[in-house]
């Protein structure tokens, strides 16, 4: 410990050396597995329309006679109760519920990141108690609750979806940064950059985000995962993807009314849902290791 | 002086690690005995093995990863590593004791050291077949044991948690847990390391008077030979695994033998944690691959082509001196 | 070190990946516990949770009023003349402007009453004395399954670790933690309810038996208290599902930290010194390692609470639970406004109120948080 | 020592999986015989005054008797009122002579005292069926006459007094609480949500709003409970309970805990389970028209001929086909079961895409251009299967449309303004008040339009008139000419496609005997009044 103090008080931040970080990563099975079906699955999603079977059947699209089929050779997952495969349904479902994860992560990460950066760095008392404060408001009540009652009371699209998530999501990444920063901003390094006159931006971004790196990647992967659960349990309550485009949370509700007897209408779409989350998270503690993320 | 018969023999003990690379093989055939009454010191670099050995003897050697590979050791005519698991705790309870290296986390930090101090003592006195204790009992005795230590206001101390205890203070607590009977053994590895330089001087004083008190045995661990010098009536050096060399104190100081020992004290008074500086070139060895022969012959001056084959024995050398080197014997 | 701490200190950032789940253990707090005494820390706390609180009603009133829709046409159906619908909006104060409403309800609040709902008509006060008991005996029972059951695990798979048992905890973990809650309720539904047909899938108790009289509200517990002890092992059965579905994430959740904990103590020197001093080796492990390593289990309680209640806005749905959070669904699906607030405040006041208690059980848990010196 | 007690605590974790194979049937065996349990809707308001939803009507129907009663076959007849006449043959003065000996709840006798003030009640909430009724103004005459006085000539309004029910006076005012109407407080609204002051065949034991709410039977009702067989039995006790998850329902019914289900929004496929199902089975009541309402005031709709193009366009047999078995049939602007329907010549009824291209060609937008939106309400399957073949059918048009299912509170706040509407909008309605009033005046009439009961938006001065002229006719004959010729009116406008028609499902247990008269209008066939057990087929 002693040594590691003496060495210097500069950027902890390693510079990212690709083929050690992958060697960490890959030192875990579980986590390659993970970013292999990770990888198969946002494959599947991006080619959807080509290499599902019945790519029409993720629209409107009706066929009685073929309906309720158990899984067989031509549906793998079966047909819904008007007749669409599931299995193409699955798949085009990931469609949406990445691209809520995406959007999600990329409005409130660099929103988060930049509040928490200004709050964390700034002199001036009233900015950055006015950010944290509005921060606790956002993070007093639990996601899933904010969101619901947002999307609720917007009409349920998709996209209201992501805007409210979004919404619930910055906080989380603001604090993070926040206390990162906060906790460097009297350090020595920071106080050299000041001293040799760079720019507050220049300070924020090269000398303390560094710091941050680690940390939000590896929060990032994992709230995908939480983006995604959040995402199809709106969408289970029938504030998502609208019918009849496929969400998964809705495959799932509109599945549960015919069990047990219809079984494959839900499980199949369950279990996609716990499969990418699943892979996220698996991800994620590769990920972990590869920055040994530890107390800051 | 003191009495001649072993009290702890320590034959060949080999231990080795498994990690993911290998086997570390981190104790190479250690051998070491301590007397009835005598005050014995192992020094050494950090590293070489020490506290593996004195984990050994008290059975808490984590498994897996260590395992004990070879030898025995002998307490009292009894082999401890082939004692029964529910047998141990009788021999910790009376027999054999140990201060740690860290005042500062050899103490649980969310329990009041009373709370810590009396639990001990209880199952202590259990051991020694008496059942009931009152609490009052027990909290006047922790507290006298505080004082032994040159606490003062032991009432006050044993309401507190060790975060608002000094090192020193938290030390001393340490020695009393350790004295809280009259034990045979004592083992205390590197007790002042982490205090700073009067402390260390006062606590030690102190722990000297109690042992001598008590007639208790004790086995100094440390990297200095300062203490060694000053505290104990013989000493063993060690070196990655190996005992190189044991002598009586004044012996060893004035007549040093391996080059290894001869390097250790040339570097005297100036000896701090970060290795030997002056003496001896080199660092302590990969144990995952140890040099074959006498493990220090990368580091030798006087290295023969003969030790980089084969592991010297013990010879001896003199009433009271043995060494492990070609240079004294073949 | 002034400066920070007139706008709070972060106390602990840890941001813990276990299992395959992230810990937003970000304990942030205005005041520093060590700082004031206990029942001023507590008066600050509730301060401040009255702020946001505040904050809170402030934005949901804000988002309700910019969107779009008319929640008396909503609540008046379809049969109702557009006489009757203006009425309702007159009684509702929804044709004045954004601070005049604001202004009417936080006096009425001020008197103890959050409004009359939309949807059933009632005194939301009354809906929520009706309905937030269900929730909190399901909530508190899958709060307490998934402690005693994530503490077990988690101390057994840490004590054990590498053995077929944690590799085991791991492997449930990994699914618990990656299945929604909804996900569990329907599977576990199917398997129990539907398909081997052992327990009964929704209510509280079975259809034809009447609840026992009300005393707390917990079925369970009233029953008990009537004396009807066939109705309180009906309410138990009831229950088991649900919490279950509840909970399984949360036992995962809490049995890797708790593992990880027990990992991080077990190789810390004063177990070394608990067991070389003879401590028998139960008290070590359930005494000396358990209290240390319960810290950081206890530290993310309230945001695992918080989150129990969030997953119940589901389950009950899936379950049929008659409970607050299926309740809330409702009236917000039903843009039912005064109820949608005071749900929301409700779930932000039980989150401040458990997170409060969670820090006091910490610092008594840990004395380093509880005694610490200033600046230390 | 290590390996116990892992074994020990494994053990433990697993004790309480022994809870989980205990039986749930013995446990559910009723204490009482002849419980009934009826599934019903979230939150249900058995207030008359306050009583809206269909739900509602259903479970006031058990509580209350309504002043007087439809007949099977959509006419009226007595109830607690004997005789009704127009005074002086005027249509805005009516006068009602009531039943003598009628009983409430608490023995107390109904007087017209009550009568009157249960509909200055309804009058000054304002809230319920109110606004079908119009304005009332009640008059005591004697102990047991009343008169009626109305704002506006009104044929149909005994029609409406299905939806009437009294309440006791004395026990409304004893309960009632601190109010915005003055002397009678708050009318007791409070206090009827979870109690009842009727008079019909069940009272009220408990409620608790969306959970669960159970009555006994009333024994000295008025109109008597025949000397059973000895294979039959009344019913007791009446549960209902809140409950729409179709898995969960048809557990509870294979499993013999729900007795009727009355919610009856089964898909198709849950239809055909329960047709298989040994121990239960469907029974059709009251019919329901389902209609997909064409907003006229957006584009492409607002175009008579591409509405035109739309009916021809559908598919009417792909679907009605799959429920003819549960009934399913021609839906007319007027539902089935009422006096005065006339099947329409000009609204079509078969597919005629060649007359649909006619259409279309007529019309000023190019199929190609335009974009035609169709919503549902979220979670009704069959509503969607709907808008499928339309889809499919207007692709071969060339015509795009767009089908979205909202949840129910957004769809209804969209059919609130006609620019907010999508050009199609699907509604499933039932018979309101036995008369053909109850679909044309709140669907057609002028002063009306908007909402989901005319999400058509079209406007027709004309149509008023003729709604008017109807309700001033006392003549029922003349009465139905005019509907008759109001019908083949708003055909050729050509404001809706009606899929199909089909009774509304009840599910029920074969043990269940009744009804013993089915209803045209919602609430009275689901009164328990009307269904006994059957001993011998009951377990």
């Amino acid at each position: 410990m002693a040594g590691k103090d003496m060495k210097s008080n500069r950027v902890y931040a390693k510079r990212v050396n690709i083929s050690k970080s992958w060697y960490k990563f890959s030192r875990n099975p579980l986590s390659v597995l993970g970013l292999t079906v990770l990888i198969i699955i946002v494959l599947a999603a991006i080619l959807a329309p080509y290499i599902t079977p019945y790519p029409e059947h993720a629209g409107p699209y009706t066929n009685f006679p073929e309906s309720g089929q158990p899984p067989n050779l031509r549906h793998f997952f079966g047909t819904d109760t008007v007749g669409r495969d599931v299995f193409s349904r699955v798949i085009f479902g990931y469609r949406f519920s990445l691209l809520l994860a995406v959007v999600v992560i990329s409005l409130s990460v660099p929103l988060g990141i930049i509040l928490g950066l200004i709050a964390g760095y700034t002199k001036r008392k009233w900015l950055e108690i006015g950010i944290m404060r509005i921060t606790d408001i956002f993070l007093a009540v639990p996601p899933l609750v904010l969101a619901l009652a947002i999307t609720a009371m917007l009409s349920p699209k998709l996209l209201n979806q992501m805007m409210a998530i979004s919404l619930m999501w910055w906080p989380w990444y603001c604090r993070l940064v926040y206390s990162v920063t906060s906790s460097l901003r009297n350090e020595y390094f920071v106080h050299d950059a000041e001293l040799t006159g760079a720019r507050k931006g220049f300070i924020m971004i090269r000398s303390i985000l560094p710091n941050c790196v680690g940390p939000i990647l590896t929060k990032i992967t994992l709230d995908m995962g939480f983006v995604i659960i959040l995402g199809a349990s709106l969408s289970f309550i029938g504030l998502g993807v609208q019918p009849p485009k496929p969400g998964l949370g809705t495959m799932v509700a509109d599945g549960a009314k015919r069990l047990p007897a219809e079984w494959w209408m839900t499980v199949f779409p369950a279990l996609a849902i716990v499969l990418v989350i699943l892979s996220f998270n698996l991800i994620g503690d590769g990920l972990r290791d590869m920055f040994a993320v530890e107390e800051i | 002086m003191h009495t001649k018969s072993p009290l702890l023999e320590i034959k060949d003990l080999s231990v080795s690690f498994k990690v993911f690379e290998g086997d570390l093989k981190v104790l190479n055939g250690v051998n070491l005995t301590i007397n009835e009454g005598e005050k014995v010191g192992l020094v050494g670099e950090t590293g070489c093995g020490k506290t593996t050995t004195i984990k050994s003897v008290l059975r808490v050697l984590p498994s897996p990863p260590a395992r004990i590979t070879g030898g025995e050791i002998f307490y009292r005519g009894r082999d401890i590593l082939k004692l029964k698991k529910r047998e141990i705790p009788s021999i910790r309870r009376g027999e054999i004791s140990a201060i740690f290296q860290d005042p500062l986390t050899s103490l649980n930090p969310v329990f009041t050291i009373g709370y810590q101090l009396q639990e001990i003592i209880k199952h202590s006195l259990r051991q020694q077949g008496i059942e009931e204790v009152s609490k009052k009992e027990l909290k006047s005795r922790a507290a006298s044991l505080l004082k032994e230590t040159g606490m003062p206001d032991p009432e006050r101390i044993l309401k507190s948690y060790p975060i608002q205890l000094s090192g020193g203070m938290r030390q001393r607590v340490c020695i009393s847990e350790a004295l809280r009977v009259t034990v045979k053994l004592l083992l205390a590895d590197e007790p002042t390391t982490n205090l700073d330089v009067t402390i260390q001087d006062q606590i030690l004083r102190r722990l000297d008077e109690l042992v001598e008190k008590r007639g208790t045995s004790i086995l100094f661990i440390t990297h200095s030979l300062g203490v060694v010098r000053h505290l104990t009536h013989r000493v063993y050096i060690m070196y990655a695994g190996n005992i190189v060399e044991t002598a009586h104190t004044k012996e060893l100081f004035s007549n040093p033998l391996h080059p290894y020992t001869r390097g250790l004290l040339k570097t005297v008074p100036k000896l701090t944690g970060e290795g030997v500086s002056e003496g001896i070139q080199g660092r302590i060895p990969n144990y995952l691959n140890p040099p074959e022969g006498c493990r220090f012959h990368p580091r030798c001056g006087d290295k023969m082509e003969i030790c980089i084959n084969k592991k010297p024995p013990l010879f001896n050398q003199g009433e009271n001196q043995m060494v492990a080197c070609f240079l004294y014997g073949r | 070190m002034n400066r920070r701490s007139r706008v709070g200190k972060v106390r602990k950032i840890k941001v813990t990946v276990e299992g395959g789940w992230v810990f937003h253990t970000l304990t942030f707090s205005l005041y520093n516990i060590q700082e004031y005494s206990m029942l001023k820390y507590i008066g600050l706390r509730l301060i401040h949770s009255l702020f946001v609180l505040f904050g809170l009603s402030l934005l949901i009133f804000f988002i309700a009023r910019v969107m779009p829709g008319d929640p008396a046409r909503v609540a008046l159906g379809p049969l109702a003349t557009e006489e009757q619908v203006q009425k309702l909006r007159e009684e509702i104060h929804l044709d004045k402007p954004f601070p005049v409403q604001y202004y009417y309800w936080l006096r009425s609040l001020l008197k103890g009453d959050l409004g009359r709902s939309l949807y059933t008509k009632r005194p939301i006060v009354k809906d929520l004395n009706e309905y937030l008991p269900a929730t909190l005996e399901l909530v508190l029972c899958s709060f307490i399954i998934s402690l005693v059951f994530g503490q077990v695990t988690g101390v057994l798979a840490g004590y054990f670790r590498n053995s077929w048992f944690d590799g085991l905890s791991r492997l449930v973990s990994y699914i618990g933690v990656a299945t929604p809650s909804f996900v569990m309720a329907i599977f576990l539904l199917l398997v129990f309810s539907h398909i081997l047909g052992f327990i009964p899938a929704v209510g509280r108790i079975s259809i034809i038996l009447r609840p026992p009289p009300r005393v707390t509200g917990f079925i369970i517990l009233d029953s008990l208290i009537a004396g009807q002890f066939k109705v309180a092992l009906n309410g138990l059965k009831h229950i088991i599902l649900p919490a279950l579905s509840l909970a399984v994430a949360h036992i995962a959740q809490e049995g890797r930290v708790t593992r990880s904990s027990i990992v991080d103590n077990i190789q810390k020197d004063y177990v070394a010194t608990h067991v070389v001093h003879g401590v028998p080796t139960r008290s070590v492990i359930f005494k000396y390692l358990l209290k240390p390593s319960l810290i950081p289990t206890v530290s993310i309680m309230g945001l695992d609470f918080a989150f129990i209640i969030a997953n119940a806005f589901l389950v009950e749905l899936v379950f049929m639970w008659p409970g607050f959070a299926r309740y809330a669904v409702t009236v917000m699906l039903n843009k039912d406004l005064n109820a949608i607030v005071a749900v929301v405040l409700i779930v932000g006041a039980t989150f401040a109120i458990v997170n409060l208690i969670v820090d006091i059980v910490v610092s008594f848990l840990d004395p380093r948080i509880r005694l610490q010196r200033r600046g230390g | 020592m290590k390996k116990q007690l892992l074994y020990f605590l494994v053990a433990l974790l697993l004790i309480p999986s022994a809870f989980l194979t205990a039986s749930e049937r013995e446990e559910v065996m009723p204490e009482a015989e002849n419980v009934v349990v009826i599934n019903g809707m979230p939150v249900i308001i058995p207030d008359p005054g306050q009583a809206m939803d269909w739900y509602d009507t259903q479970v006031v129907y058990n509580l209350y008797s309504p002043l007087l009663y439809p007949t099977p076959d959509g006419k009226l007849r007595p109830h607690l009122a004997e005789s009704w006449e127009a005074v002086g043959g005027m249509l805005d003065h009516w006068r009602f002579k009531l039943r003598r000996g009628v009983k409430f709840h608490d023995g107390s006798e109904l007087t017209a005292e009550d009568v009157a003030f249960s509909m200055e009640r309804l009058m000054s909430l304002g809230k319920g069926y109110s606004g079908i009724m119009g304005k009332v103004t009640a008059r005591v005459i004697d102990n047991y006459t009343v008169d009626f006085v109305l704002a506006k000539p009104n044929a149909v309004f005994p029609a409406t007094l299905t939806l009437f029910w009294p309440l006791n006076k004395d026990l409304v005012l004893e309960n009632k609480k601190p109010g915005e109407y003055g002397q009678f407080g708050d009318y007791a609204q409070e206090w009827l949500n979870e109690h009842d002051a009727g008079s019909g065949p069940y009272m009220m034991v408990s409620h608790s709003p969306g959970e669960r709410m159970e009555a006994t039977r009333f024994k000295d009702y008025f109109l008597g409970w025949e000397e059973p067989k000895p294979t039959e039995a009344p019913i007791e006790r009446l549960i209902f309970i809140m409950n729409w998850e179709t898995a969960t329902l048809m557990m509870l019914l294979k499993s013999q805990q729900l007795d009727v289900e009355m919610n009856g929004a089964f898909s198709r496929k849950t239809l055909k389970e329960i047709v298989d199902t040994p121990g239960i089975g469907l029974k059709r009541i009251w019919p329901e028209v389902w209609t997909v309402w064409i907003n006229t005031t957006v584009p492409p709709t607002d175009d008579v001929h591409f509405r035109r193009a739309l009916l021809y366009a559908y598919d009417y047999d792909a679907i009605m086909e799959q429920y003819s078995p549960y009934g399913a049939k021609e839906a007319n602007i007027i539902a089935s079961g009422l006096p005065g329907l006339v099947k329409v010549p000009p609204q079509p009824r078969r597919q005629n895409l060649a007359k649909a291209r006619e259409e279309l060609a007529k019309s000023k937008y190019d199929p190609d251009e335009v974009k035609v939106v169709f919503h549902y309400c979220a979670g009704l399957e069959a509503e969607e299967e709907v808008g499928l073949q339309l889809q499919a059918d207007l692709a071969k048009l060339g015509i795009e449309l767009e089908i979205a299912g909202p949840p129910w509170p957004q769809y209804s706040e969209e059919c609130a303004k006609p620019e907010t509407t999508p050009n199609l909008t699907m509604f499933m309605f039932p018979i309101v008040y036995p008369s053909p009033d109850s679909f044309m005046n709140f669907m057609y009439h002028p002063s009306n339009i908007g909402g989901i009961y005319s999400a058509h938006w079209y406007v027709n001065r004309e149509y008023g008139m003729l709604i008017d002229k109807a309700r001033e006719t006392l003549d029922s004959d003349d009465r139905l000419g005019i509907y008759e010729q109001l019908q083949e009116k708003i055909a050729s406008d050509a404001l809706a496609l009606y899929p199909y028609e089909i009774p509304m499902l009840f599910t029920t247990q074969d043990y269940m005997i009744g009804p013993k008269e089915v209803f045209p209008i919602v609430g009275p066939t689901e009164s328990m009044y009307n269904w006994r057990i059957d001993l011998t087929k009951k377990p």
